[in-house]
């Protein structure tokens, strides 16, 4: 349906499990999507969904056991199924091709280490660099992501450096050696939002100057808005729409997708309307039901939802949606008002 | 930093003061009297002019303030069993013996200990971990003075490797050290695997490994540094643990140091000998703990600039 | 019999004769149980001290193989008045310091002045306050009186190598007493200069004796080497002793038994290793072990019948087959084997066996009579109270099985830290105490006149008039033949009496190289003597 | 997408469903609550049940053999002294003749007696000592701690080895010299526990429901504390039991003619040689003790500690 | 503010200063005035650390004020004692921000919701489980729930137990302090709606802490914004969107990014510089200034007071 012809990135029917004592977690159940050089895209879904197992699957960080990449391919660049691949060919690919920010910029640096060194570790790595050279080149990638006078900062530790600066220095760490791929797990999530600002602010130039593929997780959809071109909504480990950001925030066309959209209100709006939920709570994985994952929480659901798991449905190029909603024989019913279109422009 | 030392100073000394006094209620509590071997033949006459010589005859409050008189000249005052030699000299002749074998084998101890653990943490769960943990708790099963003689007898008689006693050289100084550190090695070992698991759940983990680290780099810059933090904070008692319980293993090997003089100093109510023990230790417990907590400061560097930053 | 004499050793040389010349290096490696204290022959106390004392330093007299004394720095006998208080000495003219100065009367007269004098808080000066005017010095107040008295002290200095001595009442043992350590010579400038440190350390001690104390590493090392300037070089053959301070027995084992050491002693069952082989060398003491009964405080142990009921209770061979095993004797009476009667005998046997023998039938019949007579339907719960030493404890344990055994009676064990156990003794407060007593000179007295009504060591407050005449007639009697003889009566008595319940006679038991002749294990005093040793 | 092939059909699965029958908030997994979780860990953990298990079958044998056993204790046979391990004496005899098999039992029983009664001192002042000094915090908490650093600087042997001088040999005064300084660190654990517990949010909540003291203690913080407490004991009850055999080593030990493990291991070490089984025996049961005590508490930490648990 | 609807708290001048030994203070809240109406909700931003849960937990008297008055009822809560105490405590209530952490993980959610009905000793028995199944029909949970422990619930069913166990003994003022961030969004809509469910149905007062603005706007009547301690701005939700008069809150609206792609490509962002100062160590004057992109050199001179700018609408800044 998409050309892969320059797709950085192509997941194909991903499924990733837990081994636990009491059996089975399914945490990704059969994710596919690609990625284009260049693009941000974002990743949204409930806590739990599945999006940080995917998006550390794709630089295979979670230890085996527990998880088990159970099947599918990640193919990246075209060349290479990261799912085949060594440890040692995979220290190769980390860091070099595949940068990762985490949520947590206060707990995702090492606390007995200079910034600096926590910096050029991954240069002398991969690029060979000398110490002097990596120093160099880190202080140059401090700049880049907004760090003032980086020549006294880099010989600082990780709690002399407030929320932000860490978070930045979490960027230029990902960044050190132009990977062609940018993962952010939540970027700003433990941020204020003064910061938070800041932050998107320095991704969006960085996306831009250095020509790098974002995955941007998050379950802001104010930062989605912001930040991405293309969407993919994730709910209990499988992905259940995906488009463009226009295509998802005006022409929803998933249940699960209307629900989000409608549960947060919006600073901008002044109707002091109800927010509309979504009751109950997500499937626990380790039982996922048979049919519709959403169908439980689901205010259409019918039937079939409950019996067998719908497949995505084309939309257009870009948008795909699963759900049973857009089977032809399925009743026609009324996306909620609020919810897509361009009502508040 | 001034103020801080200062600080601790002023409190170790009202620790060691409190001490101190504890030491000589219990000491004046002691039955008998310190005249040593031999003193029961003494004619009662001769007994009595002894103490009084020794100002034992003097009220307790009196003696008391001459004792805390004298500490405070760092007059431990001379030995009743050893009567031509000052407390301070007697430490100061065994305590090195005691010192050094606590040293090396808190040494052998941390090595192993540590290497246990962290093999112990990098196959959690699997039968490395098993195994570690199992030879590490067995060095707590076995007491030293079960392992001391055995140690002596197989490997110092039997198959003749090392000397089976005494302390005239380095050869000499491995049993001994081997069997004072069994103990050690254990703790060291289960602390040091809680706080690698601890450390290898962190988040700045993950973050190093996709930078692409290998797994060596990553256990050994980023794991064990900051696993071995906890670690360092228990060396300091450990170790002074280890010195003071270098008796058993002392008389076992017949090694020249202090632990010896912790038993028979009581048996024969050498109260000198006592309270300079006590003293002794007790101060090289709170140097050691000051020690410790310097020391932690230059490798935790969160630590180091007082409590910035959490 | 052969408690005097060590039976399973060869015999040492006895001086003057000459060793058969061995190229083997004349060196010797000991081990020893203890830390010295404090080498001060006018302060020491243990064995421990006076085994050194005696190795670097010498009396007028020395205690040979046979533990009699042969003279030393002294020319020859004592010419003894005849009311046997003054002693007149000459001293060898060979006699020499080890740093040269030759040995002279004022070193004595020195000595023991000093010893006396109540600011050096010498222990053992009570054998010294036997010489006239001994005890005003002890207890003198000031430095002033000391002095005073010091100057009225009965012993003089005739001229630098003769001395004499006057005592202040009859002792027939005091020629025996003249090897002690306590009687050694000092020297006062070298005592001076020491200042504190005087026997604390290699380099301050000086004597005359057959060695130098050439090295001594606190807790862990002492050296002996041959003193060349000693009157008797010649006769020395070891050339050099190492003794390491070795705790525990079963280190001492080993260390023996990988050459570390050539002398160790070894304790209970260790001694089945060595059963028949030449390197057992036994070392009887004058020691004695016993239980002494409270006879005041507890009204059951006033009772005559029921002490002989407890004392024959006890298999005395059996234990020490059971809890010594270490070739301690069963005793057969209170004085240890080998003690010397005084008069040329040996007082075990001049006394025979005094002691009832072990029998449980007839235990069993006495301690009932005993009731009875006590007016009691049975015996109280009593403590025994002991040291809490390994074989103290043991001890306990098979005396009160003995008696629950023989007896029917449970008493209950107490085992308590020395230094409780001899202060709860000397405060008269225990039922039943076992005890442990070493000779202070080789002379039934030591052991005998404790037991005197209102004796300072007469903790469990027996008393006998006939006993107390007997033995007090002993200390004022100047024929060694008659004494011996009240003696042997006193002991008769008080081992009727059961006033106290001897036990066993303490041997220890050492091995020795089969390669080391000479070597003597003294039976009191000290823990070996190296003068005659050599290595063959 | 499969295609539709019958109307019927197709008009039931596409009719929506009854809101009584979606199951939003349904709980699939079974409720465990936190002990049955730890349970379920622990069983999990070979070492620690394996542990466990023997301690179990250890305890159940110090019980019954003293029972069922056809000698006692104390009664000697002078006629098979030291006889080596056969059909009677399943462990040989001692050097009274006394059967191995049943003091190492006694003894057992008596070291597991003492380990326990010190664990539980330590348990209640540790716990009591902790507890305080961490809910009422400030001047309170820092006179009590300095307390704490104090009685943590005496050296421990010289202290045990002066008290029992002074209050004599046996059982109790072993026990007591174990819990004048045992209960520092339960004090401190429960402390540091108790600290964060305090501060956290459903503490706060009982408090401003106006929960009291006592059942913010009660209902909150012990609770809470409990896991970490108990593992804390499982390690208590085997240093107890260590102790008591090295008090015993020094000469310490229960009166005779009672036996601890403690010292039939100090008597064993002497017969190395002659008679290996009178310390092969005791030294086994020891070990076996210490080891699965450790092992359980191991286990247990694993098991009970919240940081271990995800 | 009418004279007829008599607030039902009013604080003024509260400060809570820790401190931290050595000498060395922090002034977690330090400038804090405002009045809550029987029935409104007053929400409170401000970013992390500002303050806000301090200020929370001084006006329910988990901590002890340094200074100032809490005046519930007519009463000041810093000197109520015993009985009155009780009654204070069952009048307010508060609702924590980490579900994790709010709810007693040894006890069983049932307890946990009845332990204000034990310790008021409300009911018991059957009745007291009556009380309890109302309640956790009341916040959207079964009967069967009750029977289980808090670790097999999800986030934001955890909140919905920690509200029903304020609820449990009918308060009248509840503090919820971040009760939703963290939470997921579809789930936040359910307890806020639940929240707002109450107090229609029960007439509740709220403090409604938070610091995400467009949740706060969309629940509160009122916000005040907080800055270091200091409440900077206090207005009607709607003028706080429409008109905001301090640099700080105008900054902190631009911040915010709002989930709908066209708006944002077009929106125009005062980004702030650097980071909040730290309160152990804030700069003089306005707290605000040196982010503050109109600065001016009697900012670092002095405090600036709360102005009644326009009605209704307080602001702390030297521009007015
Ligand atoms: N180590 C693990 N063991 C067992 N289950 C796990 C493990 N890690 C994650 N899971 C499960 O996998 C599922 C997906 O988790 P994941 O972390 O990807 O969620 P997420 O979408 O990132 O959520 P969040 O927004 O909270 O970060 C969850 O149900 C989680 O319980
Ligand atoms: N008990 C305490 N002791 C010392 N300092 C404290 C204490 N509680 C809070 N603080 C400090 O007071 C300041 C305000 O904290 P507070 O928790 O009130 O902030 P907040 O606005 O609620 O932040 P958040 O949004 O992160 O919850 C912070 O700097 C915090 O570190
Ligand atoms: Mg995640
Ligand atoms: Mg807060």
């Amino acid at each position: 349906m998409m050309s892969t012809k320059n797709n950085l990135l192509e997941v194909k029917d991903l499924r990733v499990s837990f081994r636990t004592y009491a059996g089975e977690v399914q945490a990704v159940r059969g994710v596919s999507f690609s990625l284009k050089k260049g693009e941000v895209l974002a990743i949204v879904g409930e806590s739990g969904c599945g999006k940080s197992v995917t998006a550390q699957t794709l630089m295979r960080l979670i230890p085996t056991p527990p998880s088990y990449i159970k099947s599918g391919s990640i193919m990246f660049d075209g060349k290479m199924d990261i799912t085949k691949l060594s440890n040692k060919q995979m220290e190769k690919i980390r860091g070099s091709e595949i940068g990762m920010i985490f949520q947590d910029p206060m707990t995702s640096l090492n606390p007995t280490m200079k910034i600096g060194d926590q910096i050029t570790e991954g240069l002398i790595k991969h690029e060979g660099l000398s110490k002097k050279a990596a120093t160099e080149k880190a202080i140059e990638i401090l700049k880049l992501v907004g760090i003032n006078s980086p020549e006294g900062r880099i010989h600082q530790y990780p709690h002399e450096l407030s929320g932000g600066m860490r978070q930045r220095v979490m960027i230029a760490i990902a960044l050190a050696c132009s990977p062609k791929l940018l993962i952010a797990d939540e970027p700003t999530t433990a941020l204020d939002v003064t910061i938070q600002a800041q932050i998107i602010d320095l991704m969006k130039t960085i996306s831009v100057k250095t020509d790098s593929s974002i995955i941007l997780i998050t379950h802001d959809l104010g930062v989605v808005a912001d930040m991405a071109q293309r969407v993919v909504v994730m709910y209990a480990g499988k992905i259940i729409e995906q488009g463009t950001v226009d295509e998802i925030f005006y022409n929803p066309q998933h249940p699960y997708t209307w629900g989000l959209l409608r549960s947060v209100p919006r600073l901008d709006t002044n109707a002091n309307e109800e927010l509309v939920p979504i009751p109950g709570t997500p499937p626990d994985l380790f039982a996922p039901p048979k049919g519709c994952a959403f169908a439980a929480r689901c205010p259409y659901a019918m039937n079939q939802c409950l019996e067998v798991d719908p497949e995505h449905t084309t939309l257009s190029e870009t948008h795909s949606s699963a759900c049973w909603l857009l089977h032809p024989d399925a009743p026609k019913v009324e996306r909620p008002v609020g919810v897509g279109g361009h009502q508040h422009v | 930093m001034v103020k801080f030392i200062l600080r601790r100073f002023l409190y170790a000394l009202i620790t060691l003061w409190l001490i101190a006094s504890f030491t000589f209620v219990l000491m004046k509590n002691l039955p008998g009297n310190p005249l040593g071997e031999g003193a029961e033949k003494i004619p009662k006459a001769t007994r009595d002019m002894l103490l009084k010589q020794y100002g034992l005859d003097k009220p307790l409050w009196e003696q008391y303030l001459t004792f805390l008189n004298n500490i405070i000249h760092g007059d431990l005052g001379a030995s009743f069993q050893f009567p031509a030699h000052k407390v301070t000299d007697i430490i100061k002749q065994a305590f090195p013996s005691s010192l050094e074998l606590g040293l090396i084998s808190i040494a052998i101890a941390i090595i192993a200990g540590l290497t246990l653990g962290i093999i112990a943490a990098l196959k959690h769960n699997k039968a490395g971990d098993y195994t570690a943990m199992f030879i590490a708790i067995l060095g707590v099963s076995i007491p030293s003075f079960v392992l001391g003689p055995l140690l002596s007898y197989y490997i110092g008689v039997k198959w003749g490797i090392l000397p089976a006693g005494l302390w005239k050289g380095p050869s000499y100084r491995i049993l001994p050290a081997i069997a004072l550190s069994f103990g050690t090695i254990a703790i060291l070992a289960r602390l040091m695997r809680t706080s690698m698991l601890d450390v290898l759940n962190q988040d700045y983990i993950k973050t190093a490994k996709s930078k692409g680290l290998s797994n060596f780099t990553v256990v050994v810059k980023h794991t064990i540094r900051n696993a071995i933090l906890p670690v360092i904070t228990i060396i300091g008692p450990i170790f002074v643990n280890v010195i003071t319980g270098t008796l058993v293993v002392e008389q076992i090997f017949s090694v020249p140091g202090l632990g010896k003089h912790f038993v028979s100093s009581v048996y024969s109510n050498d109260y000198t000998m006592i309270s300079g023990l006590t003293i002794f230790y007790s101060a090289i417990l709170i140097l050691v703990i000051f020690i410790t907590d310097i020391v932690y400061g230059f490798v935790d560097p969160r630590i180091r600039l007082g409590k910035g930053g959490k | 019999k052969s408690e005097g004499t060590p039976s399973a050793s060869p015999s040492g040389d006895t001086k003057g004769t000459t060793a058969p010349a061995s190229n083997k290096p004349q060196e010797i490696k000991i081990n020893f149980t203890a830390e010295p204290p404090v080498m001060d022959s006018s302060k020491a106390t243990a064995n421990a001290a006076f085994t050194f004392i005696s190795a670097f330093n010498e009396g007028l007299y020395r205690t040979d193989k046979d533990g009699k004394a042969t003279p030393g720095l002294a020319k020859d006998f004592p010419k003894i008045s005849a009311d046997g208080l003054t002693y007149t000495i000459d001293i060898r003219d060979n006699a020499n310091w080890s740093d040269g100065q030759p040995v002279k009367a004022q070193d004595f007269v020195y000595s023991f002045k000093r010893t006396l004098d109540p600011a050096t808080k010498g222990q053992y000066s009570f054998v010294v306050a036997w010489i006239k005017g001994g005890e005003a010095v002890t207890k003198a107040k000031t430095p002033e009186e000391v002095k005073k008295a010091q100057d009225a002290l009965g012993v003089k200095a005739i001229n630098d190598k003769q001395l004499e001595i006057t005592l202040e009442k009859p002792v027939t043992f005091f020629t025996q007493m003249l090897a002690f350590g306590t009687f050694l010579p000092q020297r006062e400038d070298f005592v001076t200069k020491a200042g504190d440190k005087y026997g604390a350390e290699a380099d301050k001690v000086i004597g005359a004796g057959p060695f130098i104390l050439s090295k001594w590493d606190h807790g862990q090392t002492l050296e002996l080497v041959k003193n060349e300037k000693y009157w008797d070089a010649a006769n020395v053959k070891i050339t050099k002793a190492t003794v390491n301070i070795v705790k525990d027995s079963n280190t001492g084992l080993n260390l023996y038994e990988t050459d570390a050491a050539d002398l160790t002693e070894i304790n209970r069952d260790q001694l089945k290793l060595y059963a028949g082989k030449p390197d057992n060398l036994p070392k009887p003491e004058l020691t004695n072990s016993y239980l002494m009964y409270q006879t005041k405080k507890v009204p059951a142990l006033a009772n005559k019948k029921i002490r002989q009921a407890l004392g024959m209770a006890i298999d005395r061979q059996a234990y020490v087959d059971t809890v010594l095993a270490n070739g301690s004797v069963a005793s057969t009476g209170l004085v240890p084997g080998g003690t010397s009667d005084g008069a040329g005998g040996d007082f075990r046997k001049s006394a025979g066996d005094t002691q009832p023998k072990f029998d449980a039938a007839k235990a069993k019949q006495l301690l009932a009579e005993g009731l009875k007579e006590a007016g009691l339907t049975a015996l109280p719960k009593m403590k025994v109270n002991a040291d809490d030493t390994e074989t103290a404890k043991k001890s306990l344990e098979f005396i009160l099985a003995q008696w629950k055994q023989n007896l029917g009676y449970e008493a209950e064990a107490n085992p308590v830290p020395h230094a409780l156990r001899i202060e709860l003794s000397s405060k008269h407060d225990f039922d039943i105490v076992l005890s442990l007593w070493g000779a202070d000179y080789n002379d039934p007295m030591t052991f005998l006149d404790m037991w005197v009504t209102g004796g300072e060591f007469d903790e469990g407050d027996y008393s006998n008039p006939e006993y107390d005449k007997l033995v007090k007639a002993a200390q004022t009697e100047v024929d060694p033949t008659k004494r011996a003889k009240n003696l042997v009566d006193a002991e008769k008595i008080l081992m009727d009496d059961q006033g106290v319940a001897p036990l066993y006679f303490r041997t220890r038991a050492y091995l020795k190289k089969p390669g080391i002749d000479g070597l003597i294990l003294p039976s009191f005093g000290q823990e070996w003597e190296l003068k005659w040793a050599s290595v063959k | 997408m499969q295609t539709p092939n019958n109307a019927t059909e197709n008009s039931y699965k596409f009719a929506p469903v009854a809101k009584e029958t979606l199951t939003g908030e349904r709980i699939v997994r079974p409720s465990l609550n936190y002990w049955q979780d730890a349970w379920r860990r622990l069983k999990k953990n070979r070492l620690a049940m394996a542990g466990l298990i023997i301690l179990v079958a250890l305890i159940v044998l110090a019980i019954i053999v003293p029972f069922v056993s056809s000698y006692d204790y104390q009664t000697q046979d002078l006629k098979i002294k030291n006889v080596s391990p056969n059909a009677q004496h399943w462990f040989g005899t001692d050097d009274f003749g006394r059967d191995v098999w049943t003091r190492v039992w006694w003894g057992t029983r008596i070291s597991l007696f003492i380990g326990i009664i010190a664990a539980l001192i330590d348990l209640v002042v540790g716990v009591i000592y902790g507890g305080i000094s961490a809910y009422y915090g400030g001047k309170v908490d820092e006179v009590m701690q300095r307390a704490i650093e104090i009685v943590y600087a005496i050296p421990f042997l010289l202290i045990a080895i002066l008290l029992i001088m002074v209050i004599g040999s046996g059982i109790s005064s072993i026990i007591l010299a174990m819990a004048i300084t045992g209960w520092v660190p339960m004090a401190r654990l429960v402390r540091g526990q108790m600290l964060t517990l305090k501060e956290q949010e459903f503490v706060l909540a009982s408090r401003t429901l106006g929960a009291s003291p006592m059942r913010i203690i009660l209902r909150s913080l012990i609770p809470n504390a409990l896991g970490i407490i108990i593992v804390q004991i499982t390690f208590v009850v085997p240093s107890a039991i260590f102790t008591e055999a090295f008090l015993s080593f020094i000469g310490l030990g229960v009166k005779p003619p009672l036996a601890s493990l403690g010292n039939l291991l100090s008597d064993g070490a002497n017969y190395i040689r002659l008679y290996p089984h009178r310390l092969i025996f005791p030294t086994i049961i020891f070990s076996l003790i210490l080891l699965s005590f450790n092992l359980l508490g191991d286990g247990l930490r694993d098991a009970l500690d919240p940081k271990m648990r995800k | 503010m009418s004279n007829a609807n008599k607030p039902i708290l009013q604080i003024r001048n509260m400060k809570k200063h820790f401190n931290l030994g050595n000498g060395k203070v922090l002034k977690a809240v330090d400038n804090f005035s405002i009045e809550i109406n029987r029935g409104e909700t007053f929400g409170l931003v401000g970013e992390s650390g500002c303050g806000k849960s301090t200020a929370g937990r001084t006006i329910i008297k988990l901590y002890d004020a340094t200074e100032g008055e809490v005046i519930f009822d007519g009463e000041d809560v810093h000197k109520l004692k015993g009985k009155k105490l009780k009654e204070f405590n069952r009048n307010m209530q508060m609702v924590f921000q980490d579900p994790y952490a709010s709810l007693n993980p040894r006890m069983t959610v049932g307890n946990i919701i009845a332990e204000g009905i034990d310790i008021h000793g409300l009911y018991s028995g059957a009745k007291r489980r009556e009380r309890v199944m109302e309640l956790l029909r009341a916040v959207g949970l079964n009967d069967e729930h009750a029977n289980r422990f808090p670790h097999e619930f999800s986030g934001g069913q955890r909140q919905r137990i920690g509200i029903a166990r304020a609820l449990a003994i009918e308060p009248k003022f509840i503090i919820a302090d971040e009760p939703i961030s963290a939470l997921d969004v579809s789930v936040q809509a359910q307890v806020v709606n639940l929240f707002k469910r109450l107090q229609k149905e029960m007439g509740l007062t709220y403090l409604f802490i938070a610091h995400d603005l467009a949740m706060v706007k969309h629940i509160s009547d009122r916000i005040g914004v907080m800055y270091l301690g200091n409440l900077v701005e206090v207005t009607t939700s709607d003028d706080l969107y429409a008109k905001p008069l301090h640099p700080y809150t105008q900054s902190l609206l631009s911040a915010i990014p709002i989930p709908d792609p066209e708006i944002e490509r077009t929106r125009e962002r005062i980004i702030l510089q650097g980071d909040v100062p730290s309160p152990l160590n804030p700069p003089s004057g306005c707290p605000f200034r040196t982010r503050c992109p109109q600065a001016m050199p009697q900012c670092a001179e002095s405090m600036p007071p709360s102005k009644e700018v326009e009605p209704n609408h307080f602001v702390a800044c030297h521009l007015y």
